[in-house]
């Protein structure tokens, strides 16, 4: 069993490298086009993503909160909840958490605690609404966080232009900083990546419980049905609008990480299209903690080494979007084409 | 302010741009309802639209023809889509990321070819758009007139597209087809229908519609192409379309709403309502999710909705 | 040669790596009705999907009428002449049965649906061969034994020559399956040939000319049916070894205890319509009542009012003796209440999970599987690992998916779940329904075991042979009343009319005795 | 240690980054700065390497970027927005031998300064063009967000209409969106259907929306920061007009001085302004014939009395110069 595991995860690993080897010949074409020397481009992307410790800073920097936005995502997911709204719950987590560190004052100690779990609760009533629609209405959640998205996008506009905008600050989109005393504080000397490392490897530990504990089993029940899960003894609905509450509170975590770590205020532009990131990452890593662990590296690595690549070499910018559109697109082909070769292999089996 | 509402000319001007602003979503959300209703959820309706805006935009600027352009368009929305129908129905990827991975790409290809084609200019190249044709007698009508007889002719034969669709989906052996695909594949390909062909097609019809939507946008709506012309009307019209529960006619409704709650929106910040521009820009979202839960109780989305078909599987 | 209509040969199906038909060789002669018979998983479907073109053999070549075909899908098939009625429904719910039977049925480059024509059609066909239907009506509106006549109808309306039936009879009325028989008795009569999967031996000897035995997806043996094939003759092809057919009724029903007691009970449909009007009746501790009736009557809302999922409009719900009436479904769990669902593939399992899992959906909150909220995984295993020894459940593991199980298998899974640790009521709707026959004698005695055990049992069956063979008691239901609720070992004729709406006289005696 | 495309010098050449957070092309703001920037650096080629990056809009990703150029021994990176302020407050300390300009923006450091435009002088001056144009007494002005230039450009506007006008109404809406040019037309026709006749817009895409919107109802706009006549000329009735030549001149001349560095913080700032002939206004068209030969020489007289520090503006909150 073991060994099967083991080896149908290594000829994934090979699949998944000929794909996107394959998907960057593709982009070659198009910088070729450009005439740019697609070597040289990739030759900077490579070195842009993995070149040094403060690449691989980059990389966590990402990392963090793409990885504990996926794995919440993962968690409605499991559920069938398709909740796509993870941006919303981040920007709203960012704007709950921002509002412990600008107007309640409290030791630093204590704000560490607190401001984090001001941001989960932000994310968790954010989700909610789509769940409590969803149980109440029938509201289909795709669109109904799809539509929070941008509800929230404008509460934020609407707050750093408004009631949290900088004092004396000429308008400008932002809040005030926060203290220094409660940031994260980064890992070294000229590095950006802080503390905020160690809460993504607890959140990872954690979901790893989760899908081993009791309400883990519950929500993954759930995505086998509501018919299953009330005739198991359990109320559907409420555990729909509590699994979107905990995939919400870890967007809304996340909200905190960049408000705490990234940015050290609150400001527009905050949400950096994480959401759909997060939407692919939890389905390339099939929505299992460890995959999404791996994938989150990798569309990271993807991310810095393409704004890498741009900046550095002549590209249009818009070829960074073609070639993560490109592996993107081809990296959802690989169960396919696996179990293509499987079949193939077992006939061949059989055949003999 | 509140005579300002209640002018005539006001009501006039928000009914026509809500005709305006509704008209790409209508056109993008029926050819979604028989993407979705044949269970394909296509999240890359954005992609196909603005890869279509610069299709239609490049072909008319240098054809100098609106309508090779606007054909153009269409065409590519075709192609662009067959991304989609290959990755769903052939390779029975996971069509959310599907959609999501084919915009990001989308986006990239859009403005990658407009700036190969184009360079950088000073000033944007420009085309003249579709022309208002006011329709004889019509559209001397008052309020009615205006809103609805003084449009361009894609606006016209978007809404011709409503009892086109209808008929399509309910009165041919085609419309029954991909009802019955979306809803239960298995069956479909017992009783002989050909489960991968009709979702194809389906995908197609929706790519098809897409592109007449972005060249709406580039050509019709505005005159020339930038990268964000298509603001999320790609994921409206997919909203829409689950709004509708797959019926045209509903379709137009839901896009109305949405043109109707935008447009408004802008007035209010204009006759300065007093309410911050920031809250006032969230209106159409939120109405959406009201109309959303008007019609949500009951709704039934196809069984196999994002379900891909393998013969051999149970 | 001409007496042949299909021969298939050397026919080999591979899943995964498990040969699902291995070199099966298959005749049918034209004109005649070959039974096809085989334990849960022996390749019978999958035989017939073959022919049908759903799936695609490893190897192995089909002729029609000596000529050899290449049928890579339904489609080719069907223009061959081959019509299918599959064991699980080919129907869209939301749509009607008219655009249902249409949609298999167009004609060749057919663009507008002519759906008034075509009803009429449906209608016409429906009268020829005297089956019910309502064109109109949505399919989810049609009982399941109306949905089975629709598909029937469905493929009637192909022009067929090759007829094949995936257990067409486990859903249908005794009266309904002897109306089937009459019908494609006149189908063979006009020169069709038809291949009917059953699991009930008794229709293959009565009907069947011949009869095709697989195991294991080899084929084991075809026979002419005459007077000297006996069931057991049949069973112990299948099986491999002679079974017993009997149960020995050494069950006798002990207990005084009221365990279940309903009272005027009355509840309310989907479709907001009254399903179950006033209906009382108790059972006691160790009893088996059984419940007859056509499917759709109410048994459904009954059961899932008895388990807490359907809310009660009216009358009241005692569990030994304490009012249950509008506790949830979590309640009744909690009071030992187990519950054998009829839609097992929606409502009992989680089809694309382990059996692991499927085994402890109602327990994993306990102290037996998790503690400090984790989930005791070792535990988890080797409850799966028990169950499945003792329950007999044919799988590669307790890892295994229950989607990949057979039909009877898949019911073994929800019986083990649902008798583990003895519960003290039994609801069980259609628990052998689809089930091979050696799997049915396994349920029914299980079902006995735990009523010897204690517990109060309520079978439901559109069965009568089972109802008779295992109750102590039979209540008739009929359109959400009970007609009559008559000793145990009655016979179908007692039984039949009260089946179809005559009211008992002697009512209330037997009701609370 | 990185290298690519055109990143290296040679001699004494000034490496230059110029990090867009728009598109080179978007008529507007980033063009605006790309071309003047272009020219300059053609114009002094034997100085100066430029290297210029466009769409830089995440913000997450400025960082990162500035680093990038600085540890590559550019010598002057330009962050073309405010985005750009922050991250530039906390990495130029640690790169003293870089030198940081931020578009827009207040906050500095010793080896930053910030460029900006004097846009409440720019807008009074479009409001007074419009104040005096409309024949309906009713004026609009459109923007993308509130932020600090447009929202100061926006209340100059409002200054100069009443100024000159002091009945006339003034309708604003902001898109919520740089680039939403079919928001910031349907805004327009909004307002043209409501009876406004003149109407400025503070820039980017938006500007593109409203120029249609005018072309289409026919009626008149005003451009800003490059003369946007050429796109209508029936419908754009001037324009303000930016001249980042001189600002990038007075940089460069700072830094080839050895002057950038070591300034007291309200000094650390390079306006372009009415005065500096940063802003001028583009040749008056008046294809409607609304304005008389008076008002034309009202709006010079304007433009001369901001120029000469006489006309009065408003007061509105502005980084310290
Ligand atoms: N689609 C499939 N994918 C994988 N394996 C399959 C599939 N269909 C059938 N099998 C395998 O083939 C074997 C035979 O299945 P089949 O459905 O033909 O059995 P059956 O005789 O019809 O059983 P039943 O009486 O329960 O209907 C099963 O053991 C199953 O494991
Ligand atoms: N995906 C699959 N992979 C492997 N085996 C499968 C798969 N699906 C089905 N099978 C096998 O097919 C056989 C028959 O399954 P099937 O579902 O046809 O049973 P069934 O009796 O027809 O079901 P039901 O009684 O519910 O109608 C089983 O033995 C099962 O192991
Ligand atoms: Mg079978
Ligand atoms: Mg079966």
């Amino acid at each position: 069993m073991m060994k099967r595991r083991l080896r149908s995860s290594i000829s994934t690993t090979w699949q998944t490298a000929v794909i996107v080897v394959a998907a960057l010949l593709l982009g070659a074409l198009f910088i070729a086009f450009a005439g740019e020397s697609p070597l040289e481009c990739y030759g900077v992307m490579l070195e842009g993503a993995l070149g040094s410790m403060s690449r691989i800073s980059e990389i966590m920097i990402k990392m963090v909160p793409l990885m504990i936005m996926a794995l919440g995502v993962s968690i409605a997911f499991r559920a069938k909840l398709w909740n796509i709204g993870a941006e919303g719950q981040m920007i709203v987590g960012a704007i709950t958490s921002a509002v412990v560190g600008l107007y309640i004052p409290l030791p630093p100690w204590l704000h560490m605690i607190i401001a984090p779990i001001f941001g989960m609760i932000g994310g968790a009533l954010w989700a909610m609404i789509a769940g409590w629609l969803r149980v109440r209405f029938n509201a289909n959640e795709v669109i109904t966080t799809m539509m929070l998205n941008y509800v929230a996008l404008y509460l934020l506009a609407y707050m750093v232009y408004g009631p949290m905008q900088e004092p004396g600050g000429y308008n400008y989109p932002q809040s005030s900083s926060m203290a220094e005393s409660i940031q994260l504080t980064p890992l070294g000397a000229g590095l950006r990546v802080n503390t905020s490392v160690f809460v993504a490897i607890g959140v990872l530990i954690l979901i790893i419980l989760f899908w081993r504990s009791r309400f883990g089993f519950t929500v993954d029940l759930l995505g086998h049905g509501t018919k299953i899960t009330n005739y198991a003894g359990l109320n559907a609905n409420r555990t729909i609008i509590w699994t979107m509450m905990l995939s919400g509170a870890l967007s809304g975590l996340v909200g905190w990480i960049e408000v705490y770590g990234v940015h050290f205020r609150l400001l527009e532009g905050i949400g950096a299209g994480f959401g759909d990131l997060a939407v692919v990452i939890t389905l390339l890593g099939k929505m299992s903690p460890i995959g999404i662990l791996f994938a989150s590296f990798f569309i990271s690595a993807l991310l810095v080494g393409g704004a890498t690549m741009q900046r550095m070499t002549a590209i249009p910018y818009s070829i960074v979007d073609i070639i993560q559109g490109l592996v993107i697109v081809l990296l959802i082909t690989q169960p396919m084409i696996q179990q293509k070769l499987q079949a193939r292999k077992a006939r061949g089996i059989y055949v003999e | 302010m509140w005579n300002e509402i209640f002018s005539l000319t006001f009501l006039t001007s928000l009914l026509a741009a809500t005709i305006r602003l509704a008209t790409p979503i209508l056109y993008a959300a029926l050819g979604q309802i028989f993407t979705q209703k044949a269970g394909i959820l296509n999240l890359g309706v954005e992609g196909t639209m603005i890869v279509s805006a610069m299709a239609a935009f490049t072909v008319s600027y240098f054809s100098g023809s609106l309508w090779l352009g606007f054909i153009s368009a269409i065409v590519v929305g075709v192609l662009w889509s067959s991304i989609m129908a290959w990755l769903s129905n052939t390779m029975n990827a996971v069509q959310v990321i599907a959609g999501i991975g084919l915009n990001i790409l989308g986006a990239g290809v859009a403005s990658y070819v407009y700036r190969i084609i184009f360079g950088v200019r000073t000033l944007p190249p420009q085309i003249d758009p579709f022309p208002v044709v006011e329709l004889p007698l019509l559209s001397k009508i008052p309020v009615i007139g205006p809103v609805l007889f003084c449009n361009n002719v894609p606006t016209y034969i978007a809404f011709l597209l409503i009892p086109v669709s209808w008929f399509l989906m309910e009165r041919t052996t085609f419309g029954l087809r991909v009802k019955m695909v979306g809803e239960h594949p298995r069956a479909s390909d017992a009783k002989g229908i050909h489960v991968t062909l009709i979702r194809n097609i389906a995908v197609l019809i929706g790519g098809a519609c897409a592109g007449a939507a972005g060249a709406y946008m580039s050509t019709a709506y505005m005159n020339l192409f930038t990268d964000n012309l298509v603001q999320g009307q790609g994921f409206m019209a997919v909203a829409v379309v689950i709004f509708s529960k797959f019926r045209p006619g509903w379709a137009l409704v839901g896009s109305l709403v949405f043109g109707f709650s935008n447009a408004l929106q802008m007035r209010l910040q204009a006759i300065g309502a007093g309410i911050p521009n920031q809250l006032l820009l969230m209106l159409p979202y939120i109405v959406t999710i009201f109309a959303l839960i008007s019609t949500s109780r009951k709704a039934e989305m196809p069984s196999a909705y994002t379900k891909p078909y393998v013969r051999m599987e149970r | 040669m001409e007496s042949i209509a299909v021969e298939m040969r050397d026919i080999t199906k591979i899943f995964g790596h498990k040969a699902a038909n291995d070199h099966v060789n298959f005749t049918l002669r034209r004109g005649t009705i070959h039974g096809l018979l085989g334990e849960n998983g022996a390749g019978k479907t999958t035989l017939m999907n073959i022919l049908y073109g759903l799936y695609k053999p490893e190897g192995g070549d089909i002729f029609l009428k000596g000529e050899r075909v290449d049928i890579q899908s339904p489609e080719k098939a069907i223009s061959l002449g081959i019509g299918m009625v599959h064991q699980h429904f080919m129907l869209a719910n939301p749509l009607t049965v008219t655009e249902n039977i249409m949609a298999g049925n167009f004609r060749k480059r057919q663009i507008l649906l002519r759906k008034d024509q075509f009803r009429r059609e449906v209608l016409e066909l429906a009268e020829r061969y005297k089956m019910k239907v309502d064109p109109d009506s949505y399919i989810w509106q049609n009982s399941v034994g109306e949905q089975q006549r629709i598909e029937i109808l469905s493929v009637l309306f192909q022009d067929i020559d090759i007829l094949i039936l995936d257990e067409p009879t486990a859903v249908l009325t005794p009266s309904e399956t002897d109306e089937l028989f009459i019908t494609l008795r006149e189908l063979v009569d006009d020169g069709k040939s038809i291949v009917m999967i059953t699991h009930k031996l008794d229709e293959i000897l009565q009907v069947a000319d011949e009869v095709t035995v697989l195991r294991d997806g080899k084929n084991v043996g075809c026979r002419k049916i005459d007077e000297t094939v006996t069931k057991r003759d049949l069973s112990s092809m299948m099986i491999g070894y002679d079974i017993d057919l009997d149960l020995q009724s050494t069950h006798e029903c002990t207990g005084d205890c009221i365990a279940l007691s309903v009272k005027d009970l009355t509840v309310k449909n989907d479709k907001g319509l009254i399903a179950l009007d006033h209906i009382s009746f108790d059972i006691k501790e160790g009893e088996i009542l059984g419940l007859a009736g056509v499917d759709g009557n109410g048994q459904k809302e009954l059961c899932e009012a008895l388990t807490g999922l359907r809310p009660v409009e009216a009358g009241q719900i005692y569990v030994k003796g304490d009012d249950f009436t509008g506790k949830n479904s979590k309640d009744f769990i909690n009071a030992g209440v187990s519950f054998v669902p009829e839609d097992r593939r929606d409502v009992g399992l989680a089809l694309d999970w382990n059996i692991a899992n499927n085994l402890i959906i109602k327990e994993y909150g306990t102290d037996a599987f998790s503690s400090r909220g984790l989930l005791l995984r070792n535990k988890i295993k080797s409850h799966a690992k028990e169950m499945i020894e003792r329950f007999d459940i044919r799988a590669i593991g307790e890892d295994a998916l229950v989607k990949d199980l057979s039909g009877g298998n898949q019911q073994k899974v929800i019986l083990a779940r649902e008798l583990n640790g003895l519960p003290s009521v039994l609801i069980a709707n259609q628990p052998t329904r689809g089930v091979d026959i050696n799997a049915t004698m396994n349920i029914r005695r299980e079902i006995i075991e735990s009523s010897n055990n204690g517990t109060a049992v309520l079978l439901v069956s559109a069965d009568l042979e089972e109802i008779i063979q295992v109750s102590d008691r039979i209540a008739v239901i009929y359109d959400g009343k009970i007609m009559g609720i008559l000793p145990g070992r009655s016979s179908v004729a007692e039984i039949g009319p009260l089946m179809l709406g005559e009211r008992m006289q002697r009512h209330d005696e037997t009701a609370s005795a | 240690k990185e290298q690519g495309g055109n990143g290296e010098t040679t001699g004494d050449k000034l490496k230059v980054a110029l990090v867009l957070p728009g598109k080179k092309d978007d008529v507007s703001f980033n063009q605006a700065m790309f071309l003047a920037l272009d020219s300059y650096a053609e114009a002094n080629k034997d100085k100066i390497d430029l290297k210029v990056v466009e769409n830089m809009y995440e913000v997450a990703d400025i960082e990162p970027a500035l680093i990038d150029f600085a540890s590559q021994d550019y010598d002057v990176v330009f962050g073309h927005g405010f985005q750009f302020m922050e991250p530039i407050v906390k990495i130029a300390p640690k790169y003293e031998n870089t030198m940081f300009l931020l578009g827009t923006g207040y906050k500095t450091v010793d080896n930053s300064a910030v460029y900006d435009v004097h846009l409440e002088a720019g807008g009074y001056l479009m409001g007074v063009v419009a104040g005096l144009a409309t024949e309906t007494n009713k004026v609009g002005v459109i923007g993308g967000a509130d932020a600090s230039e447009t929202f100061r450009g926006h209340e100059g506007f409002k200054a100069g209409a009443k100024s000159v006008n002091p009945e006339v109404t003034i309708e604003e809406v902001y898109t919520g969106d740089w680039t939403d040019t079919v928001g910031a037309k349907e805004a327009a026709i909004g307002m043209y259907d409501a009876g406004v006749d003149v109407i400025w817009h503070s820039g980017d895409g938006i500007g593109l929306g409203v120029v249609q919107a005018a072309k289409e109802k026919d009626k008149i706009c005003l451009g800003n920061v490059a003369d946007q006549n050429t796109l209508a000329p029936d419908n754009v009735m001037t324009g303000i007009v930016y001249n980042w030549v001189t600002v990038i001149e007075n940089i460069f001349n700072d830094i080839n001085a050895g002057k950038f560095k070591g300034r007291e913080e309200s000094e650390r700032f390079y306006w372009i302004t009415i005065e500096n002939g940063g802003i001028i206004y583009a040749p008056i068209i008046d294809p409607k014939g609304m304005l008389t030969e008076e008002d034309k020489a009202k709006i010079e007289e304007v433009y001369q009395g901001i120029k000469a520090g006489t006309v009065e503006m408003p007061e509105i909150d502005e980084p310290k110069n």
